[in-house]
């Protein structure tokens, strides 16, 4: 087992024609995921990699009877593609894009609330169940099957801190990136509770970072509702505060979203936390 | 993005909110001038993008246009917390009765904006939130449905407004909802709210943010970029797509990924040394971005050392390890270097580096080792 | 309140939907004037808020401003459903290659705006509805979000539009979407919206209605009521706070509250007559507003008999009953009134009823009693 | 017991101040309602007929405890007095306001199925228990306490019918009028329901007219759910097509929302069709 996709996805592209779409579609094809179709629209008919285009996720959806979606859509095109997503039913929408303002990611959010589907992301890696699926733009190789659950709000700080796992021969159930908005569709303690749930997950490592109280919460969750040890590394402890780095979300505000409160929570929750992200390995 | 006092004010202006009739000046003769012109004694602010110009000396009173002309020649070219100050605001000075809060501001965590008000105004938000969190009054707005008149009572109820004011509470609220949504702030805040002599309310100061990710349909509020009043190293940074912050340490970093960047810096200090930035190539890290990167990071004089850090995923190692090696032959670096790559191919990447025999340049396996590689050097030279 | 087919495409118009370059006419001098104007061939369509206006002749295509004028004075003056035609639209006529169907409606089951298209435009939706209802294409729209690029994209792929057709098919469905919300509508209809001879989308014919309970708001739109389309006694009443509603039955109906008003016309039917008119006359029937309701069942020459039926709930059925007694003192009633008076007080209403010995005036105890009566006194005058 | 009003009810009043309002909470207290307070925004402080008047509901409900409020607002602060009703956590919301634009009841309805308390209305004469609570402007004296449940998109043709009722010494649980708004906040469904869980009640009477389709829905509701008997009215057979008989929802649009469709859909679900309202005592 494994959480969010696995050989059962059933993936649509969203932006299959587009550059980025492209290229991850062929990446993903040949890690073996299940690509079924994509959707571009004005594009329907056509065939990119042996794979239908439809002009809607509608037609997508009634067609190829996808579970899971991933975008790659421009971030002014993105919310209404996660609406498409929404409304035709689609379980499970995986946003790749970065830059959609926060305004727009708080009605998205009101409006997932409201349904059945999932959103992981925006300006997310992805997710990755090795040896099974591959959804978004995480290197696939540099994975390998395992007991280990992954979550981090990052993207190459992810795949360093799994690179190290895989180097170390520890594997990983699935690697979650929840992405770096300060507004997303799946936060740490839904992938908590996922992994606290799957029965192959034995161990979990959790990568934070500055901004918001994400962190704090996950903590506390991981105090009152887990059995499994994690692991957690908080980035951005030498970060100013006021200034953005890099990621929307990776902001210290106010005084509050610090590295140091984060870690402090989670020291007090009694789960360790790495100095570095090569300890992760020696720490699990 | 922020923007200046004067910028918010104007802008609060345009819906609805009252401000005091004041105009900014670049030169302390056009100071004497305005300050004629709107008649003392005036206010006189410094325009810069950082906190704490009051305790810097930033903001003046001055009783006569000769006065106004001399605060300003003071306050222009002025240094706060490293930002030159090159405009002042002059405001016609006000007779303050009470000083109120109000802001809005996006609430991640409840993921709605929340509209804040205090009887406290005047000292920022955070430290009133420290001492009397009670004393802050909270509304948070569903975003389909916007600020409800109810919730504006809310509010002046909570601070115990005077009830002759309410309306004018009212005009002002949700003047600074719509501002805020309009131009897809972050955060617009009125702090002071006045209630002056003559009774009436007045935005004696102002503050907004913008969402970088709104800034594709903000085309007015990209125009108010004051680049003048930024390290000219972020404004060359993001024309080239490149995220950086400045700092004040001693080691140049360059990393692709921002949660890589930050545990980047973060090592170097967990290993004595300290980051002189912050700075995400992003994916690819093709050889004119690292260029640029590396004029960047160079035109820092407190850099002594620098730090490469990429991993190398769906781009592989390999082929960053040409990037780097071709963005060296166009910049001259003299400082050292450590060159720290991992991922796919990475030891053909390190081969590469090594074979090139840069006679500053050192490689590393691990990023605990490059990040005491590059803390030595940088103590040594 | 509904628009005239002017009207709404001028509206539509001003949310960028193209449609033909017509005017109207209100004689058929002008109609000649305009036709020679716009250039022929034109369309000279009767502007009537009722349906079938061109079954009943009302819809004529001219090739010369000659057969225009002609045209137009055939048509102007013309009864469509009791509705007289004072005005003509004249539109050039249109190349029509294909009738498409688009038009927003309020789904009060699912709670949302509804937004439907098909390719069988022309006639009218609730026909397709029964005959192919698979080629109505249904997008309900979240009030919150408004109609989003992907539904209009869903539509415009179920109605199998050419797909060079999909930009001008978006620009049209959002123009309609807004115009819909900004009017506070609950129908904005085009029907038929064609491709025309060169390939472009036009919106030939429309419909809007407007929500009465938004009308506060809608100023502009209150502004083009056409108080000439409609009965005069339903703009009388609408002036003097009354509902009112005119049927082809011989038995007035005065009744407080809108459904026992509907109950007691179904009573009119069910003892053998038909009810004249529907009127609600409201909480508390004071004798002026009694007497107002009086003369609008009145001024109706098929009435043979007038039917009161009050209940008295807040106010007294005693107080109900002089404010009649009032009103007739007022208006002069020479036809048969059967009087229902039910409620608290109603003994002593209905022996001031009594009392009053009005001779053409009975009264009754119950729904059914009066109803007959009335029926009886209807057949029998 | 009762459905949604009785002895238990701290009623509080938006609107307290106005013409309405006072008038009518004058009755409410006359009949031996709770009223606890009133709200009119800048008349915070004062005292009306005996009850504190208070600026906002959250106020008035920190103060009083209100479970309930009923609002006599102007069309135009309606919904912002149910929003804040809403807001401010009152359980049970009930609007009399006549003429809210349908649009804006749309976002209300959808606020509201989002939250965990009720409105009853808009457009509506509210509800009344007979002997314990009345709630908006049915007369009191017209009901006497009993086992019949009553609920009307009507006004005055529900008095009608609950005053024939207690004529013939039949007595009502509780009369609720759920408005004759297109978009209301409770429906026929929500009501039959709670009259089928309410023990004391043994019969309902629904009193139905033309518009929408929500009685065709509570004929199926009742044939697939209900035990206990209903006798129904549906006023407008005589109304002509496309022509609002002054409730706002009660048009037939487009061959949908006829009295035949609906007395035929009630008949086909085994329902008794009262011919004229004086026949439902009959027929009970």
């Amino acid at each position: 087992m494994a959480i969010f996709v696995d050989k059962n996805t059933k993936l649509l592209v969203q932006g299959i024609t587009g550059r980025e779409g492209q290229f991850h579609t062929e990446q993903m094809i040949e890690y073996g995921t299940h690509v079924v179709g994509g959707v571009t629209p004005g594009k329907g008919g056509e065939w990119v990699l042996g794979k239908p285009v439809f002009d809607t996720v509608k037609a997508a959806y009634e067609s190829t009877g996808a579970n899971t979606s991933v975008i790659y859509v421009p971030a002014r095109f993105a919310t209404d593609a996660i609406y498409e997503a929404l409304d035709a039913g689609i379980e499970l929408i995986v946003c790749i894009t970065e830059g959609i303002p926060v305004l727009d990611m708080m009605k998205v959010r009101a409006r997932l609330d409201q349904s059945s589907s999932r959103l992981v992301g925006p300006n997310c890696p992805g997710l990755l169940t090795p040896g099974q699926a591959k959804v978004g733009i995480m290197p696939g190789h540099i994975a390998m099957p395992g007991n280990v659950g992954v979550v981090s709000r990052s993207g190459t700080l992810t795949y360093e801190v799994v690179y190290a796992l895989t180097q170390r021969r520890i594997g990983q159930t699935t690697c979650v990136g929840i992405g770096g908005d300060p507004v997303n569709g799946t936060n740490f303690i839904d992938v908590l509770q996922m992994f606290e749930d799957d029965p192959e997950t034995e161990k979990i490592v959790l990568i934070g970072e500055i901004g918001g109280t994400d962190e704090e919460k996950a903590a506390n969750f991981i105090a009152n509702n887990m059995t499994k040890p994690v692991v957690a590394f908080i980035a951005g402890q030498t970060a100013p505060p006021g200034k953005r780095m890099g990621h929307a979300g990776a902001i210290v505000e106010g005084g509050s979203g610090t590295a140091a409160d984060k870690i402090a929570a989670l020291n007090a929750a009694g789960i360790k936390v790495a100095e570095h992200p090569e300890q992760i390995p020696e720490l699990l | 993005m922020n923007l200046h006092e004067y910028q918010s004010k104007f802008r609060f202006a345009d819906y609805g909110i009252p401000i005091p009739k004041g105009k900014v000046a670049h030169t302390a003769e056009e100071a004497y001038t305005i300050a004629k012109d709107i008649g003392p004694p005036v206010v006189i602010k410094a325009q810069v993008l950082t906190g704490g110009r009051g305790k810097a000396g930033g903001v003046k009173l001055a009783r006569t246009p000769e006065e106004a002309q001399q605060c300003a020649s003071t306050i222009l070219g002025m240094d706060i917390n490293g930002h030159e100050v090159l405009k002042v605001l002059l405001d016609p000075a006000s007779d303050i009765q009470a000083e109120i809060y109000l802001g809005v501001t996006n609430d991640r965590a409840a993921r709605k904006p929340l509209i804040m008000a205090s009887a406290e105004g005047g000292m920022d938000i955070e430290t009133v939130n420290r001492l009397t969190p009670e004393k802050i009054i909270r509304e948070h707005v569903d975003p389909f449905l916007g600020l409800r008149d109810y919730q504006i009572r809310n509010l002046a109820y909570g601070i115990e407004l005077p009830r002759e004011l309410w309306k004018q509470f009212a005009t002002i609220a949700k003047g600074l909802y719509r501002c805020y949504i309009a131009s897809d702030a972050t955060l617009a805040e009125i702090n002071p709210l006045i209630i002056d002599g003559s009774g009436n309310l007045l935005a004696v100061d102002g503050k907004m943010s913008i969402d970088d990710s709104a800034l594709y349909r903000q085309p007015e509020l990209v125009e108010m970029r004051d680049t003048s009043a930024e390290p000219a190293a972020e404004t060359e940074a993001r024309a080239a797509g490149l995220s950086y912050v400045k700092l004040d340490g001693e080691i140049g970093c360059m990393v692709n990924g921002a949660g890589l960047a930050m545990a980047t810096m973060d090592m170097t200090k967990l290993f004595g040394g300290s980051p002189a930035n912050f700075l995400d190539i992003g994916g690819g890290a093709q050889a004119d971005k690292v260029a640029v990167a590396l004029r960047i990071i160079l035109a820092d004089p407190n850099v002594k050392a620098v730090l490469f850090n990429i991993f190398g995923g769906i781009t592989r190692v390999d082929e960053v390890a040409k990037g780097i090696l071709d963005a060296l032959a166009e910049v001259q670096v003299d400082l050292p270097m450590v060159v720290r790559l991992v991922g796919t191919n990475e030891e053909e990447g390190r081969r590469l580096i090594e074979e090139a025999a840069i006679p500053n340049m050192v490689s590393a396996a691990t990023l605990a080792d490059a990040a005491r590689k590059a803390v030595a050097a940088a103590q040594a030279s």
